[in-house]
């Protein structure tokens, strides 16, 4: 998906410069064979929760039928609730702390191509078109922190993008 | 860091780190609260003002959300905000219709630029050195309103100088009127490239002290006397819309436009036909066309009116400038005289102008005149098709001229105690003969409001760093471009990336601390009340057929980038009766037998007046004739490279009465035999990684003529010799010059 | 009734050889029994006259066109392999020029690949335990022996051997039926 | 039909401003290779205004025309990949896909126009000039051809967005960077496919030219010459 | 001199298999050293990016292509010219034709790394092959390097197979003599060859369809190495004389580099009572008839471009002709054919030393060949604007000279573990026509007969 410059500020901050190279050559081989590292949340966010609660997919995933993004909401829109909802809990409370140190909840990416794919997904398209949620991402319901459960391979996409007969030229997807 | 370090660390398979790579949290930098919630992936795009050139063109920046590295309270960490992506022309707005020039396009890299000063600093080392300490603006404001306190107490004679480009709209009423409390002399206002003359010009032929507006589009006939109006002269996109409409946007009819000068430019490239002229000889020319057009009875002398009035002989026809007459002076033949006068006289409109090196000459002013009344008698001043006036700060008093100045300081006349500098590089772009440099260094106090270090911000003392232009509130009113009245505006497209102050903002604020009748004379709080209370005015003055009141209509502006009138604006010329002038000849610093070549520095397309030169895209850009990227060149005519025994990319030593430089030599077939050209912008000693020790700085062996009856410099009266020294380092985008290779015939 | 082993005689030069060979076959010994190595091919000596009839040729034509088939396939298919049809520079998806290229390719390594295999396989080859062999061969010296001989023709043929020239006769005892 | 996008440049207007090449290197996320690459000839832009001069001073003349990748129909930049990574999409552009692209530049060779940019490094930005790149484009990396791609990225923005109006693309709605930007207006682009739009009605006039089209490449950015002037025309 | 008994030519041609000297491990040694520094070169390449080597825009092809070409033209020496003498039956190949099979092999295997050295992206060589996968995309056969892909590996496997089948009764000549650990090598190599009628006939007919095989294998790989250049419409590749001009020259260059190495091997290995005056005699006539038909081949080729007078092709012919690349022209020529033909003609100096003198030129004259049909043509394409010129760097430098070595390294082993002469083939020669050695033995009397 399209922020390549934000990956590329997480990358490899420290330097003072940007570039689409890895910074070590075992970095380069990972990506190589594609071993990517399971992604460790800041907090226990429990999709299973919100959405048994009534939420929709939508509610905090703004843009995601405008656009080519998701948006990953900020800790004030979490907070617009959680000032008031279980407010108890362990994790509510280290969201709460977030906020008060005045820092974003620094989730970390669940799916999303790799970079030298250069695949420019579009989330806008696929909603527009009725592709549900759950086809490429799995059933929230059932996951309480987000996990990678479909492998968007190419032959994914292909396949569906076959099936619903959309376009399978490749600079559909890679420019 | 060097491209080799980068290399080490680099390389191996491209590609970004992947993006669920750093998978935990606890290896990454805090992530700020955002100030703005924005959905990722969208665009906005938000009207703004190009601020790198006079012409003011109308801006729409793409604002998208990203995640930037910045610094608050001290702490480096992420932060999602709108960020710009791109710089388009704004369609709406009269002076550029959506179009953008190079520069303007890559204004974007100010912004981002990683050389921006990143707050405020204070000097630490001894001046020059380069050496500062980041301080709080607190500190910066108070060590600053102190100085001017102590400045105020002492009631000393011009103890406060301020040094700016041309400034127009609120920015300028609160300099003027900050400076002005303080006794002595207001700010001085320096360009290299100045349009003084022009207006000089223009005031006293036609009443307006202001630059042309060129209507080029609905004429059938140009004649640019040395005028790079495509480029960068006065108001290059408005222009260029009309060259593009001139030539094919009026099915079956296509103007001719031919220009007279010395190295072809890369407007003269576009002429159909391109006549080079003797260097000063433009004034002389346009009066033999004139006298042609009069001689035969193509246009009475008396259509010229005023104009001609100004011009000595006039009435009686110019008899002294018959082309075979002046033919030999002027350079060009007689007979091609006759056919363009005669083309001229025939098309409707037709039009004449004059700028750059044209009026850079000792008798630039004369130059200017004699085409004015060119122009008159063509009849096309005030009319579609030729040369309009729009409203604008046109009554505008001559500001102190730095080279005067300078020179006063710098002999002890005028003791200055603090010196501000805003948007102004004077060390490197004027003659090192003006000792600007040694004025500086007299001076106890400098205060820069630049947001780069370059050669003069780098001796100041207390460095205040403005926003860049995409960050802070701008306003501003073209005097060119359009027969519209135009105010533009626009408020700020993203918040500041550093620790930056508007420089109004700060001055305002510093008056405040000050107290006395700034509070009157001053009232607003900020920059944005300011521009605010201008369009409250302007609301009064106008009116406005969509808004109901000053609110909406300043809201209105905020969305669309400005307000316009919707008809050209009438402004009635104030004509001052005047002496008729004579042929004055151009007079240059060093005599022809030891510096044979006329010098001939000329505006870069992509670097403008150097103020650009830090610019990666720029730099890197090659330039439209000669194709160089990353450094400076010197233009020489094959044939003198062949007396020189000099050859393409030869080290080349260019010497003047005033300095010597050294540059790699270009050899041209587009240039006069007896000139020597380079363009101006590179040679900065000091002016962030991509510009700084690239290249050869021109002003800097100009001699110190002025244009007679101005104050402005004659930049295009300097001769100068050359020499081969050994091989440069000229690197160009483009390979074989010609299309058809002379290699390519039968042998 | 005959015992295993075979009986040979080591010849220092072909005429000799020659000559055994004769005495062997005179002896009415059948040819599928009489066993011939040298370290050098003596075509132009009947001794080494059999076996010389072989489809080699035939099976690397056969070789060629199922390499050029498997070639053309090849061509064919993977150009169609994806859905969406990868036009380049405006011609045919199925060009027969390249297509004409890859199947000869294939058709020539198919022919060479069946001619080494048949090889291997007409000649037992590999076959790293032979059961009759003298290092002697490689001295030059050319082995002509029978295969399984029975005890009645035992001493004749030494006999023959010695006769025909045979430098030394050697006996092996164990299965060499090969 | 498919859209064929195609482009015509009226070489009477341009005036080699350059404005064009800024504007691809904003908008397509054009590194600059700083001066020591410059010096190997590795510089990449993607759009270029060539100059040639004409005659020796005082008849002197020169040329411009701006050159981008023509987005050749007989392209044989195309067939000689062996990956595809340079294709022909449905919609008559040439494709380049990067992350198929091996680096053998053979299209490059291949390419008469020599409009294709190969990535000799990884491509550098120092901070914070990254923010200035465009998240609806390919950063390329080390190793990988890249080209003018005709703005696919605002092709594909307007398909979809009129798409999600139900409605039909417009003539002149999409307009590549360098199109956009030019001041004037020398650039045109559209649907070839659409014999009513004012890129095909330019391709018919009889100035209409192609750039080495004796290639038979069949290139689909129309040049239209520079005209010269006749007092009759304003008779 | 009296013919050889098989014992004696057995003898002299296993010694050079047991012993090393120290001037053999020096070589070796040295050799290997910048074999080594070419692979690091390589190894830095990748990890930097091909920026560190000299291309650069418009010239995307130099040295490493350069090479690619120059590796396959010379793998021509062997399985072409032993081949084509085995059918011819030239009684006086059978020392010859491993030494040039061996070359082949080498020369091949060295040039097919080219392809993968060049590339921006080296390790993802692997979309060349025609695999399956989840993308369902595959190759695009329409890429002549996709010809190449299959020319080369076919040619390499035939290669291999037609040099080492006539190996396996050598290996068992060895083995019966070795002992201990070679014994046990030799053994396996000799997949247990006895030498009965039946494995000879089978063996000979092999080697028949093999070599008839080979030959069209050999002209289909150089021609589609040319076509790589054929195929791309740049001035001066884009010619219908590519195909034959490279197959000439790929044979030229293949002859010289085997007559170079039987002289080394005759000096080194003393072989001198085995390659006789008249192989290089013979070899040195073919020699001269290569560099005519080179020749013609270049002199057809700029007549006919000098008279089309297509002005993007001249650019590339007057660079070439007077321009900056002349003197590397005409570099080509002299070495190609003003030095070789006299060599090669006159009968006096068609000595061995004459002929390997003319060999080595005509190896260094064919690589300039390639290099000058690269370079020029891709830094004068059709638009003046964009005309640019290369300089190599020291990576690529470094990376050629490695391969020369490597190819160097690799016929020394060779050397020391097969017997570079077919022991087998010699012998039998040696009683099927006794004349032809007789007559290899007294080279004057050669036109006599």
């Amino acid at each position: 998906m399209p922020a390549q410059e934000t990956a590329g500020s997480l990358e490899g901050h420290n330097s003072d410069i940007f570039t689409p190279a890895h910074p070590t050559i075992s970095d380069a081989i990972r990506e190589f064979f594609d071993l990517r590292t399971k992604p460790v949340q800041p907090i226990a966010y429990t999709h299973k929760v919100h959405l048994a609660n009534g939420m929709q997919c939508t509610d905090c995933h703004v843009g995601v039928d405008q656009g080519p993004d998701a948006r990953i909401p900020s800790v004030n829109f979490c907070m617009t609730c959680h000032q008031v909802i279980a407010t108890d809990k362990p994790e509510i409370k280290k969201l709460a702390a977030y906020r008060a140190r005045g820092e974003d909840v620094p989730w970390q990416r669940v799916y999303g191509f790799q970079p030298s794919a250069h695949v420019r997904f579009n989330h806008a398209p696929h909603i527009r078109n009725g592709v549900d949620c759950s086809v490429c991402h799995g059933d929230m319901r059932q996951q309480t922190v987000a996990q990678r459960k479909v492998d968007h391979t190419m032959g994914f996409c292909v396949s569906c993008h076959q099936q619903k007969n959309a376009s399978i030229d490749c600079v559909t997807c890679h420019f | 860091m060097e491209r080799r370090d980068f290399l080490k660390i680099s390389a191996v398979a491209g590609a970004t780190a992947a993006l669920e790579g750093c998978g935990n949290p606890d290896h990454q930098l805090i992530r700020f609260v955002p100030e703005e919630d924005l959905i990722p992936g969208i665009a906005t795009w938000k009207p703004s003002i190009c601020t790198l050139c006079p012409a003011g063109c109308g801006l729409l920046v793409r604002v998208m959300a990203g995640e930037a590295e910045v610094v608050r309270n001290g702490q480096l960490g992420l932060l999602k905000m709108g960020l710009a992506k791109k710089l388009e022309g704004n369609p709406a707005h009269p002076i550029n219709q959506g179009k953008l020039c190079p520069r303007g396009q890559a204004g974007l890299q100010v912004t981002y630029h990683p050389d921006r000063i990143k707050g405020p600093l204070v000097r630490t080392g001894r001046r020059g050195s380069g050496q500062f300490r980041e301080v709080g603006w607190d500190e910066a404001t108070k060590q600053l309103v102190q100085k001017l306190s102590e400045l105020k107490a002492s009631k000393q004679e011009g103890g406060l100088a301020f040094v700016t480009a041309p400034l127009r709209g609120q920015r300028k009423t609160i300099i003027d009127t900050f400076v002005a409390s303080f006794k002595g002399l207001t700010s001085i206002e320096f360009a290299f490239f100045d349009d003084s003359v022009i207006r000089a010009a223009n005031a006293a032929s036609f009443g307006h002290a202001l630059p042309p507006t060129v209507d080029i589009g609905t004429s059938n006939y140009v004649i640019s006397f040395g005028a790079d109006f495509l480029g960068t002269w006065n108001s290059p996109v408005a222009q260029s819309l009309g060259f593009g409409h001139m030539r094919k946007g009026r099915p079956g009819q296509r103007g001719k436009f031919v220009q007279f000068e010395q190295r072809i430019s890369q407007t003269g490239a576009s002429a159909d036909e391109w006549i080079p002229v003797e260097p000063g000889a433009e004034g002389m020319l346009a009066l033999s066309l004139a006298h042609v057009i009069i001689a035969e009875n193509k246009q009475l002398a008396t259509a010229a009116g005023h104009a001609g009035s100004l011009i000595e002989g006039w009435s009686l026809g110019l008899p002294d400038y018959a082309p075979e007459k002046v033919a030999a002076q002027v350079g060009v033949k007689p007979e091609t005289i006759a056919r363009i006068a005669r083309e001229a006289a025939a098309q409707d409109p037709a039009v004449a102008l004059i700028g750059d090196a044209a009026v850079a000459h000792t008798n630039g002013l004369f130059n200017a005149l004699a085409v004015n009344a060119l122009s008159a008698l063509l009849g096309s001043v005030g009319k579609p098709g030729g040369i309009l006036f729009a409203s604008g700060s046109s009554a505008k008093p001559p500001a102190a001229s730095l080279q005067s100045w300078a020179s006063e300081v710098s002999s002890g006349a005028t003791a200055v105690d603090v010196l501000l500098l805003y948007n102004a590089n004077p060390v490197f772009a004027a003659p090192a003969e003006w000792g600007v440099q040694r004025a500086l260094e007299k001076v106890p106090f400098i205060a820069s409001f630049g947001s780069f270090i370059d050669e003069t911000s780098a001796l100041a003392d207390l460095i205040l760093p403005d926003h860049s232009p995409l960050e802070s509130w701008l306003e501003d009113t073209p005097v060119s471009g359009s027969a519209k009245t135009v105010v533009s505006v626009a408020p700020p497209a993203m918040n500041p990336l550093h620790n930056t102050r508007a420089m109004a903002d700060v001055l305002l604020d510093a008056a405040h601390q000050l107290g006395g009748d700034f509070a009157k004379t001053l009232p607003w709080k900020t920059y944005e009340e300011a521009i605010q209370a201008s369009f409250a005015a302007l609301y009064k003055e106008k009116g406005s057929k969509t808004a109901k009141d000053a609110d909406e209509f300043w809201k209105k502006a905020q969305e669309q980038g400005g307000w316009w009138s919707t008809e050209p604006s009438q402004v009635a010329a104030v004509i001052s009766a005047g002496t008729a002038v004579k042929n004055s000849a151009p007079q240059f610093s060093g005599d022809s037998s030891q510096y044979p070549y006329h010098f001939l520095p000329f505006a870069s397309q992509l670097l403008y007046d150097g103020s650009l030169a830090h610019l990666p895209w720029m730099q890197e850009v090659p330039d439209p004739l000669s194709t160089a990227m990353w450094g400076t060149w010197v233009e020489i005519n094959p044939r003198t490279a062949e007396k020189l025994m000099i050859q393409q990319g030869d080290l080349v030593e260019v010497v003047s009465p005033n300095g010597k430089l050294r540059a790699p030599a270009l050899v041209s077939p587009g240039i006069a035999p007896d000139v020597i050209a380079m363009p101006v912008g590179q040679g900065h000693q000091n002016f962030t990684r991509y510009a700084t020790g690239r290249g050869a700085n021109p002003i800097s062996i100009l001699a110190p003529a002025n244009v007679e009856g101005t104050g402005s410099l004659a930049w295009a009266a300097t001769r100068v010799k050359l020499s081969r020294v050994g091989r440069g380092k000229l690197i160009l985008f483009g390979g074989s010059l010609s299309e058809s290779s002379p290699e390519l015939k039968h042998r | 009734m005959p015992i295993p082993g075979a009986i040979y005689g080591l010849f220092s030069d072909p005429s000799s050889a020659e000559r055994g060979m004769d005495a062997l076959s005179r002896a009415g010994i059948r040819p599928d029994r009489i066993v011939v190595m040298s370290a050098e091919p003596f075509d132009e000596y009947s001794f080494s006259k059999m076996d010389e009839a072989t489809p080699m040729p035939w099976l690397a034509a056969i070789g060629g066109i199922v390499g050029g088939t498997c070639g053309f396939l090849l061509a064919r298919l993977t150009q169609e392999g994806y859905p969406f049809p990868l036009i380049t520079g405006g011609m045919p998806l199925l060009a027969a020029w390249p297509t004409g290229i890859v199947t000869y390719e294939l058709t020539m390594l198919g022919a060479v690949l069946t001619t080494v295999v048949t090889l291997l396989i007409t000649t037992r080859l590999p076959n790293w335990k032979p059961k009759l062999y003298d290092p002697e061969v490689a001295n030059g010296k050319i082995l002509i022996g029978v295969l399984e001989p029975s005890d009645a023709t035992r001493t004749e043929i030494e006999g023959r051997l010695l006769a025909a020239g045979a430098e030394q006769v050697k006996t092996t005892v164990g299965d060499v039926a090969s | 039909m498919a859209h064929q996008w195609g482009m015509a440049i009226d070489l009477d207007r341009c005036n080699g401003c350059e404005a064009c090449v800024v504007a691809c290197h904003a908008e397509n996320n054009i590194s600059t290779v700083g001066e020591e690459q410059a010096a190997l000839s590795r510089a990449k832009h993607w759009i270029r205004v060539e100059r040639y001069y004409e005659g020796e001073f005082p008849d002197v003349r020169v040329k411009f025309t701006p050159v981008l990748c023509q987005q050749c129909d007989a392209a044989p930049c195309e067939p000689v990949c062996p990956t595809f990574a340079s294709y022909h999409t449905s919609e008559g552009l040439n494709g380049q896909v990067y992350n198929r692209c091996i680096g053998t530049r053979y299209c490059a060779n291949a390419c008469p126009y020599v409009v294709r940019y190969f990535n000799f490094y990884n491509p550098i930005w120092e901070k914070p000039l990254q923010l200035q790149l465009n998240p609806d484009v390919s950063v390329r990396e080390e190793g990988v051809m890249e080209k003018c791609t005709f703005c696919v990225q605002r092709i594909k923005a307007r398909e979809i967005q009129a798409a999600a109006e139900k409605r039909e693309l417009r003539d002149g709605e999409i307009q590549p960077a360098c199109v956009q930007s030019c001041p004037t207006r020398a650039m045109v682009f559209g649907d070839l496919g659409d014999p009513e739009s004012e890129v095909s009605r330019l391709a018919r006039s009889s100035r209409a030219t192609k750039l080495l089209g004796e290639l038979g490449t069949r290139p689909k950015v129309n040049y239209l010459p520079r005209d010269s002037w006749h007092d009759s025309e304003n008779a | 001199m009296t013919a050889k008994t098989p014992e004696q030519i057995t003898n002299d041609l296993l010694r050079p298999l047991s012993g090393i000297s120290a001037r053999y491990v020096f070589w070796a040694a040295l050799l290997a050293g910048i074999a080594v520094a070419a692979l690091c070169a390589f190894l830095y390449q990748v990890y930097s990016g091909l920026g560190v080597s000299g291309l650069r825009s418009p010239v995307f092809w130099g040295f490493y292509i350069t090479n690619f070409v120059f590796w396959i033209g010379l793998s021509h020496a062997g399985t072409l010219i032993s081949a084509i003498l085995r059918l011819a039956n030239a009684t006086w190949r059978r020392p010859v034709t491993r030494c040039a099979e061996v070359i082949t092999v080498f020369a091949l295997s060295i040039g097919a790394t080219f392809p993968i050295i060049h590339l921006g992206r080296p390790w993802l060589a692997f979309f060349l092959f025609p695999y399956p996968s989840e993308r369902g995309l595959w190759p695009n056969i329409r890429s002549p390097l996709l010809w190449d892909f299959f020319a080369i590996n076919t040619y390499l496997i035939s290669s291999v197979t037609f040099l080492l089948l006539p190996m396996v009764p050598d290996f068992a000549l060895v083995r019966d003599r070795a002992a201990g650990w070679k014994k046990k090598i030799y053994s396996a190599l000799a997949l247990g060859w006895t030498g009965t009628p039946k494995q000879w006939h089978r063996l000979e007919t092999a080697m028949h369809i093999m070599a008839i095989a080979v030959i069209p294998v050999a002209v289909s790989v150089h021609s589609i190495v040319s076509w790589d250049f054929a195929m791309a419409p740049v001035p001066m590749w884009h010619s219908t004389i590519f195909a034959p001009y490279f197959v000439a020259g790929a044979i030229f260059s293949g002859i010289a580099a085997l007559i170079l190495a039987m002289a080394l091997l005759r000096k080194l290995l003393h072989l001198e009572e085995y390659l006789l005056p008249i192989h290089f005699e013979n070899l040195g006539k073919l020699l001269l008839v290569m560099s005519l038909l080179w020749f013609y081949f270049v002199f057809a080729e700029r007549l006919t471009t000098w008279y089309g007078n297509e002005p993007s092709e001249m650019a590339v012919f007057w660079v070439t002709q007077h321009g900056s690349y002349a003197p590397l022209f005409w570099a080509m020529v002299s070495c190609n054919f003003l030095i070789p033909f006299p060599l090669l003609a006159i009968k006096k100096l068609r000595t061995i030393t004459g002929t390997a003198i003319a060999s080595f030129t005509v190896v260094i004259g064919m690589w300039l060949e390639r290099f000058l049909i690269i370079v020029p043509s891709l830094s004068h394409k059709y638009l003046p604007y964009r005309w640019g010129t290369y300089r190599p760097t020291w990576v690529e430098i470094t990376i050629t000279a490695g391969t020369f070595c490597t190819m160097v390294l690799l016929y020394m082993i060779f050397s020391k573990i097969v017997p570079v002469i077919s022991v087998w083939e010699l012998k039998a020669g040696r009683h099927e026509e006794p004349h032809a050695l007789r007559l290899a033995r007294q080279p004057d009397q050669v036109e006599a007969d």
